[in-house]
């Protein structure tokens, strides 16, 4: 019967650990059987604040990745900034507890047929959903490097086990206090010719987003990437999440970023809209 | 103590097996939400004000978290009334969901105009007419803050319409008088009041020191605004005993529903609640029969502006 | 980065060393709170309105807590203005707080009266008219919600006082027209507008199911309402950038007073906020010092209204 | 300077334990130099769900009793119904967490500079205080008979230690489940006069504060009550906590139970005219 959110559901589960990696809390929840439906790019939408909260909505936060085999069933991993009131909230809960989830949702990044050169460029806590995809990347037999840029070394989040699944990985600060000085924008179009890349996956702030999809504007490469915009619902019926998305016919629609997104084609993004409002089309 | 309350309403003509509805605006077209329940469940779909051509709707942020409330500014983006006939109705109708279809206007004549698209199409239960919308024939003054062109949108629709379909009214609280405007509607042709729209807000982020929302103010709803909802109600159903209401503003729990209930509210609309929990509307609606039933209702009929009895 | 910031500010002739005030009704004279910090630390105390005789108030309950608000309906409860200026102005003197008296009547004439009794004392920086009260000549309408009686009343407060105690005009938000009411007042001589008084509000007791507060109605205050304070005082402070304002309605933290300031508040009165924490104007007041310095602004007047600025 | 609230202070403090006894939660505090001002009848005023909390007011719990000399230094004892959601949270807090408290507040309990015949009549968990006031009163020779009454056994507090400190103690539930069947004010006249008793201290609903009241206004006892209103602030800037209570010259005034109360003479309370408004006085 549903069209739109179709494999969504609701549901209360529990915190099996909760560890501060850098700036950030990786958080392990129980889900169980939801995991058979996150794909790489999904997100997940948690209520925030308890029995007696003044947050209303609902916060999003990538899937990071996802495994069936654990001893506890189902996992799903998150990577959490503590940003404002309902981030922080989440990153003081403990292992145990039991948080409200609506899982998964969005969409998620397209996995080639063929065994292509993939980059992918996370920034800050936007590395998150990369590591699942590079392992389903790597078992689809296709070549992965990886950028990772942040303002400083505390926001790189980059784990052992996830630094496996990619052939390369580079870093870059902006303070330059771990790998290279700089972002990862400084030198793409180079990386992107000598590695013959096909395809960018890139998840990170739209400033990001919108840099990469310039750089390879003129080239052959596939951009797809997780934009964030600000949401009310994370299920497509309040219109607040929308990105101006250029249709077939050159027209421009305001699409809703948690249905029609995150996971968008770079070239078809208005970058330049954003935030403004189209002429009408009709 | 828990006999089985039958939970129908009806606003003019029309019938609903529950009161609980979703608000229009805050559940699209009802395809998103029908993941987490059947959509004939529930009272009645009431969806996204539509105009009569496609609009894009504000500039982004659209919204902002306030204590217990959201403000948005989403500016009525839509497909426009033709696609949103082609698409959105037949669909729901396929549900067997039953539809109220929420229709906007900029001038009195785009009222009408939609009225007369909608007079013809079957499968919808009632129009709500929004009118908290700027009137660009009157500076901008949106038509439910004047007596006046209130009562020319509804005339209009009425006159178009016909005599079939209920018209509700629905109404901005951000008026000196809600009883005088209610009244006006309802004398041009109103078969009944939805009460309320959301209240004008405004946040200002403090980091860029400017208005968050890209259109700068936005409209309030949530929990916050439920004590004015419950007010508004209160005051027109005192004053308009006979008008049905649909009510809305905060509905979050049963509890709050059947405050809206006594206070005076035939039917019930839910809307941000639904951005926090998409179940929302099927956990109110069984809180509130439980909580009836506790009461002795032996229907949702008898509840409504129960706390104006005498001695109240 | 943490350069100290001139905190001062004016309303009218008069001169605050902090924009943090009490808000009228919400700190009673003052003494109550002397407990927890020291009165005169911070801008002023603005005292609970006083009316010319002495007040019982409304039936209990008088108070309902909401989602991120609370309804109150003390109804001037008071000891009248004789009593007031005898026992509580001398003592708040003696404190070295400044003081801004609040003033209620019933009759355009009871604030008259009212005004002259002040007009000779000592010690007070200003006065606040609050005219969202029942005007008993007509119809029990609220002054605030009638251009025409807002201006009477500040008319006769302005003709009655002279031309040295600054009138601010405290207006509610509960009208369609909120900046033609803030210039009426203005016209007919207040020095500036304090925004907003409560908001018209109910909560319905789902037990007795019956309005619970012994008044019935009651003014919702309370974070729940920031966003209408906020939209309000920039509404007037872009039609009326001249006239200062004091704002109020939800402050609970430094962050939401700056909030206001950028709005276009000269000052800022906390109300609620002091029910949950005693030493809210102190916790404010130092957190809105840090806020401006981190943004480099040299003096809070700088900030005043900084979000109306070009380009926003 | 402040001469109202004098020794009030707002402190947070860390809950030691946190015990169900019935149908109530007894909660004990480590409030340190607190304790010093607290006496018989004083309340404290409680935050409530945390810091992304929509519960904006403070909630009110009698002191049901404060010792000195514990381990810990000062600590504080209460006894809290789990009602709506601000004591709930209160009573799902677990050891060693933190709440935000002003303390103490309102007026005491009398105390007599005679060794008088006390009875305390305790409603539901109005007998919390009384424990701590039995206490003082024994210290200062006093004969303490104690009446307490509820609708079920499971809402009677009565504990061992307590115990000790009056000399008689009797029981009255409306279900008959614990104690004997009906209410305290069954037989109180005929208690009163057997055991010539001069004051009555009682804490319970204002229906029975009330109907104790009636009782003994011809006989000579004086009854101090410590009433229950409905409180936005506590500490008397809100004006919401009002009681109409009788002036010496015949006059009603509509005063504060926070600041003039909780604890009042019983005889002066206008409780026919509770949630009415008295004629204007002047
Ligand atoms: C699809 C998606 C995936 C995300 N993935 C992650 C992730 O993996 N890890 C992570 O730490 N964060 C992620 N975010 C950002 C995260 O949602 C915000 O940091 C969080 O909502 C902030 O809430 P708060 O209460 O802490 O902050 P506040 O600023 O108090 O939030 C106020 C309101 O604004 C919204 N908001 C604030 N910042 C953002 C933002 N950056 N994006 C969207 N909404 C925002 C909140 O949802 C809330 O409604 C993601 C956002 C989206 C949309
Ligand atoms: C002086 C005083 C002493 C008290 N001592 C105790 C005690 O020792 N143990 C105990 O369990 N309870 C005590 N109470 C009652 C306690 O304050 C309420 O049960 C509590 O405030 C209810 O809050 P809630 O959030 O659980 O309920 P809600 O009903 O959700 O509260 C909503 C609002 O109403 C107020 N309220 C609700 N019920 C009461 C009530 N009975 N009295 C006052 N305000 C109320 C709350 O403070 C809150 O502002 C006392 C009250 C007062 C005034
Ligand atoms: C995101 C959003 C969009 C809305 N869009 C509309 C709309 O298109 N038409 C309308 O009449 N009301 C609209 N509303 C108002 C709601 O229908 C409802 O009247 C208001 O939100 C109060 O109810 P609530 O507190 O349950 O959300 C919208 C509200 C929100 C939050
Ligand atoms: C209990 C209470 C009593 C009040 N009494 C008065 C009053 O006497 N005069 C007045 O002008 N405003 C009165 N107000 C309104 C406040 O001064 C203030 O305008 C309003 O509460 C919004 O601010 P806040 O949200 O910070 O409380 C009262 C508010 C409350 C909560
Ligand atoms: S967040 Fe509501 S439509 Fe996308
Ligand atoms: S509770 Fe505020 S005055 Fe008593």
């Amino acid at each position: 019967m549903a069209t739109i959110n179709k494999n969504a559901v609701q549901e209360m589960v529990t915190i099996l650990s909760n560890k501060r990696v850098g700036a950030y809390h990786q958080i392990l929840l129980n889900v169980g059987d939801i995991v058979k439906n996150c794909r790489p790019g999904n997100f997940v939408a948690i209520r925030v604040g308890g029995d007696t909260s003044k947050l209303i909505l609902r916060r999003a936060f990538a899937i990071s990745r996802v495994s069936e085999s654990s001893q506890y069933g189902g996992t799903m991993e998150l990577i959490v900034a503590p940003h404002g009131s309902g981030s922080k909230w989440l990153c003081s809960q403990l292992e145990g507890a039991e948080i409200d989830i609506v899982a998964p949702l969005g969409t998620a990044f397209g996995i080639p047929t063929e065994p292509i050169s993939a980059l992918l460029i996370g920034g800050g806590y936007g590395s998150a959903p990369l590591f699942g995809l590079a392992d389903v990347l790597k078992s689809r037999g296709c070549k992965v490097d990886m950028l990772l840029g942040a303002s400083v070394g505390s926001k790189i989040y980059a784990p052992m086990e996830g630094k496996r699944s990619v052939n390369s990985l580079k870093i870059y600060t902006e303070d330059g206090s771990m790998g290279e000085t700089g972002r990862v924008t400084e030198n793409l179009l180079n990386i992107v010719k000598d590695r013959n890349i096909d395809v960018i996956y890139s998840c990170g702030p739209m400033a990001m987003l919108s840099a990469i999809t310039a750089l390879v504007a003129d080239t052959d490469v596939i951009h797809q990437c997780a934009v964030e915009e600000s949401m009310a619902c994370g299920i497509g019926v309040c219109m607040t999440c929308v990105l101006p998305v250029r249709n077939e016919d050159g027209s421009t629609s305001m699409l809703r970023s948690c249905i029609d997104g995150p996971v968008m084609d770079g070239s078809t993004v208005r970058w330049d809209l954003v935030g403004k409002v189209p002429e009408v089309s009709s | 103590m828990s006999l089985p309350v039958d939970m129908s309403t009806t606003l003019g003509n029309a019938w609903f097996p529950t009161p609980i509805f979703t608000a229009s605006g805050c559940a699209s077209s009802g395809k998103e939400l029908a993941q987490f329940f059947p959509l004939n469940q529930v009272g009645a779909i009431v969806t996204k004000s539509v105009m009569s051509k496609p609009r894009h709707g504000r500039p982004t942020p659209r919204m902002a978290e306030t204590p217990s409330g959201m403000l948005n500014s989403i500016g009525l983006q839509g497909p426009g009334i033709d696609a949103f006939l082609a698409n959105d109705v037949p669909w729901l109708v396929e549900q067997k969901a039953r539809v109220i279809v929420s229709i906007a206007g900029e001038t009195v004549e785009e009222y009408s105009t939609l009225a007369r698209k909608l007079r013809s199409v079957s499968g919808i239960s009632a129009v709500e007419v929004n009118i908290s919308c700027p009137n660009v024939e009157n500076r901008g003054l949106v038509f439910a803050c004047d007596p006046e062109s209130s009562r020319r949108v509804i005339d209009g629709v009425r006159k178009t319409i016909g005599g079939e379909l209920p018209i509700i009214a629905k109404l901005s609280p951000d008026v000196t008088d809600l009883p005088a405007i209610a009244r006006g509607v309802v004398d041009a042709g109103a078969d009944g009041l939805a009460l309320i729209n959301t209240v004008l807000g405004m946040v200002i982020n403090i980091d860029s020191m400017r208005p968050h929302l890209g259109g700068k103010t936005g409209g309030l709803s949530g929990p916050a605004i439920k004590p004015v909802a419950v007010r508004a109600i209160y005051q027109v159903h005192a004053a308009l005993p006979k008008v049905p209401i649909l009510g809305m503003g905060g509905v979050a729990s049963g509890r709050d529903a059947l405050e809206l209930i006594l206070a005076g509210a035939s039917g019930v609309s839910v809307g941000t609640a639904s951005f926090g929990n998409p179940k929302a509307l099927i956990d109110i609606q069984n809180e509130l029969r439980d909580l009836l039933a506790a009461r002795g209702f032996a229907t949702m009929q008898q509840a409504i502006g129960y706390a104006h009895r005498e001695g109240a």
